[in-house]
């Protein structure tokens, strides 16, 4: 069974392919065509129009126009261009990523060079959580194969295309998915988060102009150029296209990483799961990891795409759904994800370094009836509108999802 | 045509530069947003929060990151606006050690003032974190700082040494200098880190001998511990010295190094000479001015006479004023009648001013310290310039750090 | 490998900041970074010694103070939280004597809490050093501390 | 180097032309480590390059300058190569900062006594000179040849005439309209013969010629060379007075000692290194019955039968303009305008860049000169370079930063940088104590291992009265500047452990 819509999809699959692709298969399966032709037969200017009929949106959380990103890059004139692979998946409950650096690595590195084909690019580096020691593996050893045979470093395929990949560990900052904050790291520093504007698009590493896309991104570039955007658009909703990766996990039978067409329901993905463990039943589910939402029993048929869950005040996110069943304990949860956020607050900002900790003193609070529901709301409000970067701002939409669903007030 | 737009901020309508950052430019029509983490010498930090403006574009934004772009609209207060910066104020405070009566900066410091604009009590007495006491010249108090980077950033980007940093992170978070400790670190005690922190964080190992700053007087005048000429406010507090912080003026703009900052006791020690001292059988013993203005100038005229006008030198001093100097020469000049009169330059530069004087006609130094930071290429030869010329040397890592970020437009 | 091999594989660049404290700290025999490490790399890179001091404790992988030789990480966060893992954590304390450091009593193994480790089809899981254990309960991990006790895992 | 995003938007390029691997090496693109004292030697080097590549500024020589093709005979024989040999610099090195320097739209030359403080100062500023014409980078905006005075009011005290050769103004003695004008303005006759030097004033006393010495605010004994030789000549002389504000090496030698008050307890001004005149303001009353320098000497010279008499320091800065062109503009109300000089008038603005259009003697000169050895060069008996000079925490002869509580934590004691090489070799240990030695004395002291020094040579700051560097230095002088070479000529040293 393949991933990535490369075959006809049309229900939600459970991935089973956990064994790991070597150069040759990737080869024999068509593998650095894709970019061989590229680079022979096409501009740059004309992958990147492609990518923006695709309508590709970013996977990484924000869901922003790769093509668009592309672009801005492509147009600026540098000295050097960077293309970074954003590698460090640490939002609870993702591990989606996890699974392409292992099994689709090949496809990544291809997928980098186009890119960098695209906008100009020299340099790139893959950065990836240093917890993930197996993918971090996996990646240099297709590096090196890349390397070997010369489909990365000078003159790419002869191609007089040039582009070097160096991999980056992170070393334990959940900020780090911050693009800015993994710039900052690749470049040896604090993860601080940089504000924006200027986007890395613009100034990025170094103060360079940077793309930087999330690993699930990459993954759908070789398809979409070997199967046209018209193919892609096939797939997901109107305007969230292609398919996406799901990391399904929690009280359900069968956890795993899960693709199917944007827009497909939670209750397609619990089917797809085979249901909830030991027959309980279904409570709730936390879509978007730590910093998602929570979405109940009603809002089951809900199409899970990006424009659908904006509207309904949520967010897609990363794709992570934990499924909660009526034994696990959402208070306690949310207790987790408070004090995981105040663990990795940079510390930059006001808001996000100070309001955590109050917040989790609040909560306590709130769960002893000390104090109400709208005084937590009103602190993570704060957060949400003053913080500099998503860290701060995260913890809104899981607390509001809960509260406001049971403490119907609010 | 100018590059010059509309911007409309709470009702009225300016005219700008495009382009030009938001906060400045409020503050420039007197527009009065409350700051911490920003300062003009530094690039722009965006972590203390508290200078929210509402724009037409991005709805809520902080003023001191955003550029102004055509036809934009600002909203410097309203209730959601004032709410949301005391909010972020409250949180920033809450933790900190905000004891002002303890605090010999109580009454200068830009925290308080903010909090006296918020309206905010500050009274806790928290000593969460160990202070760093062990640089000679200043201390480092964790639990007055509101973390906003500039210290870090005045090392760094004024200084072009770049010795602090943060350590931890979170609410952990503190400013750190070499291993743990300020004293196993590379600072060199310049003492920009001082002169920018907005709380009493950082302070002048001086002012701790004191309750409190104010009240205080201060004066400005012009460093002695080298020819850059730094200007520096001396801060009184009757008679004794408080403080010494580098004037924001021509040349140094502010900065100064460890010896004008923290080396003018040097010259208030106990043993100065207070009387006029005449040697006798070896020994000095105290004298009026009457009798040893009288006794030199016996000696001299003596002199004169015996031996002639040219049997009597004079070395002047270049740690005098150009005044004294005049004196001295017209003095050696036209009472002794000699042209025996030289002093340290001779030792210093007498080849440049007789070399430049061949070459060009004039002895002296062609160009302005400022005009470095504009320069393309720059050749330094025999100068110690870090350590000889400091401030002069921050000029200089200014034009080259300028060079390693390069821009991409 | 020694630190000096170690720097030897990288260039001067400073970016390799991360890297190089990365690599360091794992060749240690107690997986840590000491403040003598932070100076020999600082030297190295040419950078001040509170850029290596403040980079090194900004990134929760790293630890100043010694570990030991086995580092074991449980994943405390959403999906193993839902799965009882703060019971886990407290087996494994108890099951290994730790101190109020965390540190076992044989001195062998040093336990933490750790976010994410993106294993959360096979949660509750745990890293230990380079390995990882997913699907735990009381039973598997017993004999996965006894296995790295005899040295028979080569984790 | 550092954490933050930094957004500069400038560009420039160091090239750092010094034996030692001092701090601002740091962000040099290019560091010549030159043997001491062949600075001529590795200029013409570079300008030996620039002219070969084509790359002198044609324009700016043809109409600007004059002595050129007598430079240029001479600069031809510099290639890189034979440079390479004497200043031991990468001959490549020597090309590139050549390329760097003439390719910048704006370059700055900066240098201190590095170069000015060897028996051929004279001669390196010469060449300095001769660079910054080659390039044309003279007599405009963002480059200059722009020599860093070390001491706070060295221009100033020069500038009004504290010099054996010239009165206020930089106007010669031996010019007779200039006497003229100095006698009627001070209503006395003067001498049209030049003075003495520091360093011959101390020969002229040993030499039965110099009788009676006033020394005001300085310190030879620490500072000047060969210090042994002034002590002797400070014993000898038949009167001595000293003006101070503390009781200073010198001062210890005085019949007479008056006591001066610091610049914190009076009015004037200085004049800074780029020519700035800035005002110094009276900040505490004076230390005791201490009388700021002027005061004392005006009321010396009435005693001696010559009245002069002044309101204030105002006063004093007026008759100085009316007697100096360049000062002609600056009066007492004009302070706060910080001005440089030339200040022609009193409706001036001041002088940021000199040089424009016209130098102040016409046209520039190129001046031909050949690399000379420095006086003393290491031999047999004597293997070490010593190079003197200042460190950070303290200032000339430590009278005022040896009395800082807050300085003199850092440091307060003499050391020698060595270089740990030379130093094991010697069986000398980090902080260990050496002697060094020369033809003229010896000291004990600390050596500290540094990596900063090039193998066998050493470095003492002099600001230390233990041991004082200046005990080893040689008072060899450049024949034109009469300045003495404190960075080489005592070049022979020996390091020992004790």
């Amino acid at each position: 069974m393949e991933a990535m819509a490369h075959k006809n999809l049309k229900e939600p699959i459970i991935i089973t392919t956990y064994q790991t692709q070597c150069l040759e298969d990737y080869i024999n399966d068509g593998g650095y065509e894709t970019l061989k032709n590229v680079l022979t037969k096409y501009k740059p200017n004309e992958i990147i129009e492609q990518i923006k009929a695709s309508e590709l949106l970013g996977r990484g959380g924000a869901a922003f126009p790769t093509g668009i990103k592309w672009d801005f890059t492509a147009q600026i004139k540098a000295d050097h261009k960077f293309v970074v692979c954003n590698a460090d998946e640490g939002e609870p409950g993702t591990f989606k990523d996890r699974w392409i650096l292992e099994h689709k690595s090949y496809s990544l590195i291809e997928a980098m060079s186009l890119c960098a084909y695209s906008v100009g690019g020299d340099k790139g580096y893959i950065y990836i959580r240093g917890e993930y020691t197996e993918s971090i593996n996996s990646i240099r050893k297709a590096l090196k194969e890349a390397y070997d045979n010369g489909f990365l470093g000078e003159n790419i395929l002869k191609s007089g295309f040039s582009f070097n990949i160096e991999l980056r560990r992170g070393d334990g900052s959940y900020v780090c998915g911050e693009e800015t904050a993994l710039i900052e790291s690749i470049e040896g520093k604090r993860a601080f988060p940089r504000f924006k504007p200027p986007f890395p698009g613009i100034k990025g590493l170094w103060g360079y102009p940077t793309v930087i896309n999330n690993v699930e991104t990459f993954a759908n570039i070789v398809p979409i150029i070997k199967n046209g955007a018209d193919w892609f658009k096939n797939y997901g909703t109107e305007h969230s296209s292609g398919t996406k990766l799901y990391s399904i996990s929690g009280s359900v039978n069968k956890s795993g990483i899960i693709e199917a067409n944007l827009g497909v329901t939670l209750k397609e993905l619990l089917d797809a799961a085979q249901g909830m463990k030991n027959s309980k039943t279904f409570k709730c589910a936390l879509i978007g990891g730590a910093s998602g939402g929570f979405v109940y029993k009603d809002e089951l048929d809900l199409p899970l795409s990006y424009e659908t869950l904006k509207k309904a005040g949520k967010t897609l996110g990363s794709g992570a759904v934990l499924f909660l069943s009526e034994d696990d304990n959402e208070e306690s949860l949310l207790k987790n994800i408070l004090t995981f956020f105040k663990h990795e607050s940079c510390g930059k900002c006001t808001p996000c370094r100070e309001g955590y900790p109050k917040l989790i003193a609040m909560y306590e609070a709130f769960l002893e009836n000390k104090i109400k529901a709208e005084d937590i709301m009103k602190l993570a409000d704060v957060m949400f509108k003053t913080s500099l970067c998503a860290l701060g701002q995260s913890v809104r939409m899981p607390l509001e999802t809960y509260l406001s669903r049971k403490y119907k007030k609010l | 045509m100018d590059n010059k737009i509309y911007v409309k901020v709470d009702g009225k309508l300016y005219r700008t530069a495009k382009g030009t950052n938001l906060l400045e430019f409020l503050k420039s029509v007197n527009i009065n947003i409350p700051t911490l983490c920003y300062h003009a010498k530094l690039s722009k930090t965006a972590a203390c929060r508290l200078c929210l403006v509402k724009t037409n574009k991005n709805n809520i934004i902080t003023a001191c990151t955003q550029e102004i772009t055509e036809n934009m609209e600002v909203i410097t207060s309203d209730e959601e606006i004032e709410y949301l910066r005391r909010s972020v104020f409250e949180l920033l405070v809450d933790e900190l050690n905000t004891d002002c009566d303890t605090c010999q900066l109580d009454g200068l410091c830009e925290l308080q003032q903010l909090a006296k604009q918020f309206d905010v009590k500050l009274h806790k007495k928290s000593n969460k974190y160990k202070q760093d006491t062990s640089s000679p010249v200043l201390t480092y108090n964790p639990n007055k700082c509101v973390k906003c980077f500039r210290c870090i950033k005045a090392c760094d980007e004024i200084e072009g040494k770049g010795v602090l940093n943060f350590a931890y992170r979170g609410q952990d978070m503190y400013v750190v200098a070499g291993l743990e400790s300020w004293a196993s670190s590379e600072c060199d005690g310049c003492g920009e880190c001082v002169q920018v922190c907005p709380t009493a964080a950082l302070i002048e190992k001086n002012l701790l001998n004191f309750d409190k700053v104010i009240p205080f007087e201060k004066h400005v005048t012009t460093c002695i511990f080298c020819g850059v000429g730094c200007q520096m406010d001396v801060w009184l507090k009757g008679k004794e010295i408080l403080k010494v912080e580098g004037a924001d003026e021509i040349p140094n703009h502010g900065s100064l190094c460890v010896k004008g900052r923290f080396g003018i006791d040097g010259l208030l020690n106990d043993d100065r000479l207070k009387t006029p001292l005449i040697k006798e059988n070896g020994e000095f013993r105290e004298a009026s001015w009457d009798e040893a203005l009288n006794l030199i100038a016996k000696k001299l005229t003596y002199i004169k006479e015996k031996y002639g006008s040219d049997a009597i030198c004079g070395l002047s001093s270049a740690k005098c004023t150009n005044e004294e100097n005049y004196i001295f020469q017209k003095f050696i000049r036209a009472v002794i009648g000699t042209n025996n009169i030289d002093h340290c330059a001779r030792l210093c530069h007498a080849s440049t001013v007789t070399g430049l004087i061949m070459s060009f006609g004039s002895g002296a130094m062609t160009n302005s310290i400022s005009e470095l930071e504009k320069a393309d290429a720059i050749l330094i030869t025999g100068s110690n310039i870090t350590e000889a010329h400091p401030v002069i040397a921050t000029f200089i890592k200014k034009a080259i750090k300028n060079n390693n970020e390069t821009t991409a437009q | 490998m020694d630190i000096e091999n170690i720097l030897k594989k990288y260039s001067k660049d400073k970016s390799y900041l991360l890297e190089i404290m990365h690599d360091v700290e794992k060749s240690k025999e107690n997986k840590n970074l000491d403040l003598n490490d932070l100076k020999v790399i600082s030297k190295y890179l040419d950078i001040n010694l509170s850029a290596a001091y403040g980079t090194a404790t900004f990134y929760s992988m790293f630890s100043l103070k010694p570990q030991a030789k086995y580092v074991i990480m449980v994943c405390s966060s959403t999906v193993c939280h839902i799965k009882k893992s703060y019971d886990i954590l407290l087996f494994l304390k108890s099951l290994l004597n730790c101190d109020d450091d965390n540190l076992s009593k044989d001195g062998l193994f040093a336990v933490s809490e750790v976010g994410c480790l993106g294993l959360c089809d096979i949660s509750p899981s745990m890293m230990i050093n380079n390995q990882v254990y997913g699907d735990l309960d009381e039973n598997k991990i017993k004999q996965i501390v006894g296995e790295l006790r005899n040295g028979s895992n080569g984790a | 180097m550092n954490l933050l995003i930094v957004q500069w938007s400038h560009n420039a390029k160091l090239i750092l032309a010094d034996p030692r691997k001092i701090d601002i090496a740091k962000y040099a693109a290019i560091h010549m480590q030159q043997k001491n004292g062949t600075d001529v030697a590795w200029l013409n080097g570079m300008m030996n390059v620039i002219i070969n590549e084509g790359l002198e500024n044609k324009k700016f020589i043809e109409e600007r300058t004059e002595g050129f093709e007598e430079f240029k005979s001479v600069i031809m024989r510099y290639t890189p190569e034979y440079v390479e040999k004497i200043t031991g610099i990468n001959k490549e090195d020597i090309i590139k900062a050549a390329r760097l320097f003439a390719n910048a739209e704006n370059a700055s030359i900066v240098y201190a006594m590095g170069i000015t403080q060897h028996t051929t100062g004279t001669d390196n500023v010469l060449s300095i000179a001769n660079l910054s014409m080659l390039t044309g980078n003279i007599g405009k905006l963002y480059s200059g040849v722009n020599p860093l005075r070390g001491q706070n009011n060295v221009q100033g005290a020069c500038d009004v005439g504290a010099l054996p050769n010239v009165y206020p103004g930089y106007q010669r003695v031996n010019i007779k309209e200039n006497r003229k004008k100095f006698e009627k303005a001070w209503n006395t006759q003067l001498s049209d013969k030049f003075g003495l030097t520091v360093v011959e004033m101390m020969h002229g006393v040993l030499e039965n010629k110099i009788k009676a010495f006033f020394i005001m605010g300085e310190n030879p004994v620490l500072s000047d060379p060969n210090i042994k030789h002034v002590k002797k000549a400070l014993n000898k002389v038949e009167f001595l007075a000293v003006q101070d504000i503390y009781l200073s090496e010198t001062a210890e030698y005085a019949d007479v000692v008056l006591p001066a008050c610091s610049f914190l307890e009076k009015n004037g001004t200085f004049t800074n290194t780029e020519r700035r005149i800035l005002p110094i303001n009276k900040i505490l009353n004076p230390i005791g019955q201490s009388k700021s320098d002027w005061e004392i000497i005006c009321d010396l010279s009435t005693r001696m039968g010559y009245k002069m008499h002044y309101e204030n320091e105002s006063e004093i800065m007026d008759e100085i303009a009316s007697l100096s062109s360049i000062y002609a503009g600056v009066n007492y109300d004009r302070l706060d305008e910080k001005l440089q000089w030339p200040v022609l008038s009193k409706n001036h603005p001041g002088t940021p860049f000199l040089h424009k259009d016209k130098f102040a003697k016409g046209l520039g000169s190129f001046k031909p000169v050949d690399y000379v050895e420095p006086a003393e060069l290491p031999d047999n008996e004597y293997p070490f370079i010593l190079s003197t000079g200042r460190m950070l925490y303290h200032y000339h002869t430590g009278t005022i930063t040896r009395r800082s509580q807050y300085l003199t934590k850092y440091i307060n004691e003499p050391y020698a940088e060595v270089n740990p090489d030379d130093a094991k070799k010697c069986g000398v240990e980090d902080g260990g104590m050496i002697k060094v030695s020369t033809r003229r004395g010896e000291i004990v002291l600390k050596a500290l291992y540094s990596e900063r020094v090039f193998e066998k040579s050493i470095f003492i700051p002099f600001h230390f009265k233990e041991a004082a560097a200046n005990v080893l230095t040689n008072d060899a002088l450049d024949p034109i500047a009469k300045i003495p070479e404190y960075k080489v000529a005592s070049a022979k040293c020996r390091i020992e452990k004790v």
